[in-house]
């Protein structure tokens, strides 16, 4: 029993750090952020090339043949880098929806009553209706896409469409399980939540160390130091609680790692924020990046109401 | 106790409400955010109908130009125009409340005749180049320099989170004088025309996507020895003794406005069906209570700074701590009503909610604020 | 308008100091703590004789005329010495029990579904039934008190008894509102919280000078000084809301004042520990009486949850 | 990640149920809590039963007497006896998770071999020295001296927080050697008797009403020098290898009992139908969450030390931050679903309500936890 990564999800971590380092460092999300660019269909390429979107596809179909645990992994760096794009759905879909595994096509999620994120660079979604998932690519996509209306979105890399639910809205994915992909999506949404959670406490930690008033280190400071204790209280909780649900895949245990998660990623980058005072607050810093994407996290695949509900049935199993 | 008005403050309340009435349909549309001329007109143009009215200054003394209206005169005005949805202060906020003030209670004779009515009639914008990059929490750690040159000084540095830079026609502007003396000790208050030579502001963008402040780069700008105010080295009482002006008003029109806000979250809830949520709803009953007292707190601190005369009491910073917290609370519930709409910025209370986010960091940041109440309240010894 | 208080005001509140401390010093409480002794029937008669039951019953009823505003000063007093017995019960039954007024009857409250406190040193009984308001006193009280089951009182100064409501609960008082005698008894249990938070503070923040650690006041430390920051911050607004709630009498204000209040005595106390480390977890010292009784009196009269939802409802009329 | 267990681990599960299934019902009732020398009695015989089966010191080294198990081994061990019922190390605590890990890693041949059988079999109880009352959260300004006279210490001062003191025949004492020497330097280690002369026990009444823990009053009790366990002025550094011991495991057997209590609370709230109340049950439900993930945490913790051979990782301070508060709120939760039967010490959960007030101040306050953390795990610099 041990949560200690292998030789090879050390590897595996490494690698999409290094491609993740190379195609989207700062100063590329900052050149995003100013074009107004979410997804770089080159990018989303490299990255099925490494097998972001494929992991999971058993070998035989092409894919890594890898698992949850291995995903997570990915997910959290992803996380840290604020990398946009639709990609959870985009790795959910593979297999299912043509170019999906490759990267070679953008796939974004459809969920009743919430906006829909990267409509436009999207080339097919998937619906997610109760126990049947559908896939809505090709004419239906286009009358959905022309019938949506754009959000002014609160997150500058993730543009959001407020859609009506197709009439027709395509066919059924054959033998795909609805339930357990919103609990999959949530999972690896999670582990997105908690890159972002380690690295507003990176982020904290480093500006407490370096920024002096009062003519000492502000990290030198108790309140300054709790803060930052609490940001790692949180991003570590959140982490055992992600890298066992991988594991256990147990819908309980995943419906406690979104909730956690979402809670370090949200308070943590308000901590980060409150811990960098007035830089914080500007545009330049990446604070709000972080806390803008995580709120809109915080409202995908499952809600802290949904969690708190499931987590609350659960318990008459214990 | 008593919470009730007096007779004459009932009719200054009477007389207010009457005026706003007859007035504000009458006003222009707003401008756009970023507009900024247009916000400078549109301000300076509503301080003007202030002053016609006799409202400018209200709380101003009387040999400084304004009404020596009491505290609660001045909780009143601002209520009122809250409720009426009648202009903000705006772009005359620091020549009101803060340069404004200086200059009438440490400025000579001439400095307040120069300087004061123009701010009163809304023809002269003032800026505040207090903070600095190095200097945010801990001010008087300020770097920016100041050498005498005959008559002149000439001033070099860099000030950051200056509002209304771009519109403005002067600047209150806290530089060292005295690089040997104690921090403290070293700074001197100038009044910097914006349009001197040396002077280039750079707007800031905020996380909220706007551009309410700006950078200011100073290069060897020459600034009158005259229009110091105060003694040499003696700006950081200078500045101080203005803070002392602050008389318990500072979030009267705010605390109204988020009562307000609450009221519309629970409509809105009841409309989206939210309300069913006993969570959603437990909430907005809790912050019912926060506001309704945080308004009582308000209205204490008035009475309180009514009676010392005008010195703040204690209670400022125990009111900013919490008010900065319950600000917070309130447009996160506002999310939560919102539900998926709460990432959309057009709906309103989610650009508040980005701006809620500065409440305890702006002017002095809830740790600070916990250490004044700590040690100069309950009297705990300063850390080592 | 003015929360200050006027001259007869402070008198009043120093007279009923004065009195407390004579009679109900610190000695005196940990003496009837010891002994297990909750009413002292020579000091209910000398409150009465100061007029602490009777202060709102009007002159002509040979009570002192004064008000809400008045009584909260009184009970805020009582709160910080941890004075026990039916306090709220007793003052509330002025002039609907006889002897009440006085201090010569000791008169508890029955609120159905909740245990009784005081149960063996009360004379009377008032029954809190909706809008109507009963009195239960001689045959009818020893018949309830035969049927009462004593309750281990967390709070060793407030004895409880669980009883059935009797099937007779006497006569209705002519007059009486229920609704309004509940408000009153919450507003009046809030000034006793606040008494309780005001207090703790005071007991944290004298610790924290006083007690050194690695060489230094631990009030020096940021972490306790910031602790004592939020008591005092607590305790503040508690007193704005509930002298502001006793100078309207609105029952959102009241139902503001008593949930600000019960936050405020049980995490001040709770606070109050945390800053005496050790020596807050004895027996000896007072700190767990004051978050026992708040615990106690948090759920008496008007619960967290009650007071919410009505001051939900109340959001209508903003 | 891999979060099974091994064969072997497995089997050593299957056998310990088997043993507990054939042994608990035999068990007899338990002791009242102020029944001292019944509880002596009872965790006694209850070592004494798990030395027989062979389980006794199951974390200790072989050459110790003890087991070797690794720390997953421990776990089970802890996860299996809690899920059980089984009897809790109770008056046995000092002397298998403190004193005899420390006389086992620093002690001499010839103590090692006095000392630590008696711990094994349930003959002899330790209880701790450590805490005095100038000396809480600063355990290095203890006062209590040790002078040297001839081949004794002469010990003097006071301590505070022993448990168990009434029935303990050793205690591990710290005591200042050098009262010259920086604070941490002139610490000496010793294994004192509690019969010897001028050994003075008092009783300690928590808020709880119980009396687990005492003040113990020592007026020049002799000790001789050949009880010092390692070098003297060296007991600062003994003690914190023998803290070194803690491999992630204190905490295993409370945390299943928190997760059996959310369990029993969920059953309780059904059956008086506080179920309903969509506030509690969510509430229930996000404790839900944080207790499977502090159970996953203690997995993680417990697998780390395996791999570091006992050396603690950095884990224990951020799930002790957590965990202490966690316990804190599932007990003031317990409170909601019993309503107004919170009041009443009777019932199940009163008590430990109580009791969890001491999670955020025992072992290092929280205070003091977040301190560890900022500075020795994420490097932030001391204070000045």
């Amino acid at each position: 029993m041990d949560f200690q990564l292998s030789d090879d999800q050390r590897a595996l971590r490494a690698g999409i750090r290094d491609l993740l380092a190379g195609r989207f460092g700062r100063d590329r999300m900052r050149a995003a952020l100013d074009a107004g660019t979410d997804v770089d269909p080159g990018m989303w390429g490299e990255l099925g090339a490494a097998g972001f979107f494929a992991l999971r596809l058993p070998e035989s179909a092409g894919g890594v043949g890898l698992g949850l645990p291995e995903s997570v992994l990915l997910f959290e760096e992803a996380g840290r880098v604020l990398l946009p794009g639709p990609l959870v759905a985009t790795h959910l879909a593979a297999g299912a929806v043509k170019g999906a595994a490759e990267g070679r096509s953008v796939v974004a999620v459809l969920d009743a009553g919430r906006p829909v994120s990267h409509l436009d660079a999207a080339d097919a979604l998937i619906f997610l209706a109760g126990e049947v998932v559908r896939v809505v690519e090709g004419d239906a996509l286009r009358a959905l896409v022309r019938g949506a209306r754009p959000v002014r979105s609160l997150d500058p890399l993730t543009p959001l469409h407020r859609v009506t639910v197709p009439a027709a809205p395509g066919d059924p994915v054959p033998g795909a399980d609805g339930a357990r992909l919103r609990l999959e999506g949530a999972l690896l949404a999670a582990a997105e939540q908690l890159g972002s959670a380690a690295r507003t406490t990176d982020m904290a930690v480093q500006h407490a160390r370096g920024r002096k008033q009062f003519g000492a280190p502000i990290g030198s400071f108790q309140a300054v130091k709790h803060l930052c204790a609490q940001m790692l209280v949180r991003a570590e909780l959140a982490r055992t609680a992600v890298y066992a649900a991988a594991v256990t895949a147990d819908p309980a245990e995943i419906a406690g790692a979104k909730l956690l998660a979402d809670e370090a990623a949200v308070r943590n980058a308000r901590d980060c924020l409150q811990v960098h005072g007035g830089m914080g607050f500007t545009w330049e810093a990446d604070v709000h990046l972080h806390l803008k994407r995580a709120w809109l996290r915080a409202g995908q695949w499952l809600t802290a109401a949904e969690a708190e509900e499931s987590l609350a049935a659960d318990l008459d199993r214990c | 106790m008593d919470l009730s008005c007096t007779p004459e403050e009932e009719e200054f309340r009477a007389r207010l409400r009457q005026w706003l009435a007859a007035v504000l349909p009458g006003l222009p549309a707003r401008p756009r955010p970023d507009d900024w001329p247009g916000r400078r007109a549109y301000d300076t143009a509503w301080q003007r109908m202030l002053y016609d009215a006799g409202y400018a200054g209200l709380h101003w003394p009387v040999d400084a130009g304004g009404r020596g209206a009491t505290p609660t005169q001045h909780l009143i005005f601002l209520e009122e125009t809250e409720k009426a949805g009648a202009p903000y202060v705006g772009a005359n906020f620091v020549g009101l409340l803060h340069a404004g003030p200086t200059i009438a209670a440490e400025g000579t004779a001439g400095q307040r005749a120069r300087w004061l009515p123009p701010v009163l009639r809304g023809d002269e914008i003032w800026c505040q180049g207090f903070s600095e990059p190095e200097a945010g929490s801990d001010l008087a750690a300020l770097r920016t320099r100041a050498v005498r040159d005959g008559d002149h000084y000439v001033v070099s540095g860099q000030k950051v989170w200056t509002s209304h830079a771009e519109v403005a026609d002067w600047c209150e502007l806290l530089v060292r004088t005295d690089p040997a003396a104690p921090r403290h000790r070293g700074i001197s208050w100038l009044a910097m025309r914006m349009g001197a030579p040396g002077v280039t502001v750079r707007p800031l963008r905020t996380l909220a996507g706007s551009t309410e402040f700006a950078e200011m780069f100073l290069d060897e700008v020459r600034v009158p020895v005259s229009h110091r105010v105060g003694a040499e080295n003696d700006g950081w009482r200078v500045t101080m003794v203005t803070l002392s002006f602050e008389r318990g008003t500072a979030f009267v029109g705010e605390v109204v406005a988020c009562r307000r806000t609450l009221a519309a979250l629970a409509a809105e809830a009841r409309a989206n069906g939210r309300w069913d949520d006993p969570v959603l709803r437990r909430t907005l009953g809790r912050l019912n209570a926060e506001f309704r007292a945080l308004w009582r707190l308000t209205q204490w601190n008035v009475g309180e700074a009514q009676r010392s005369g005008g010195v703040p009491g204690t209670g400022g910073s125990v009111f900013k701590l919490r008010y900065s917290q319950a600000r917070q609370e309130l447009y996160d519930t506002a999310a939560e009503v919102l539900g998926a709409d709460g990432a959309d910025l057009d709906r309103e209370w989610v650009l508040d909610r980005l701006t809620s986010l500065s409440y305890t960091i702006a002017a002095g940041t809830s740790q600070i604020q916990q250490n004044i109440v700590a040690e100069r309240i309950l009297g705990l010894p300063k850390g080592r």
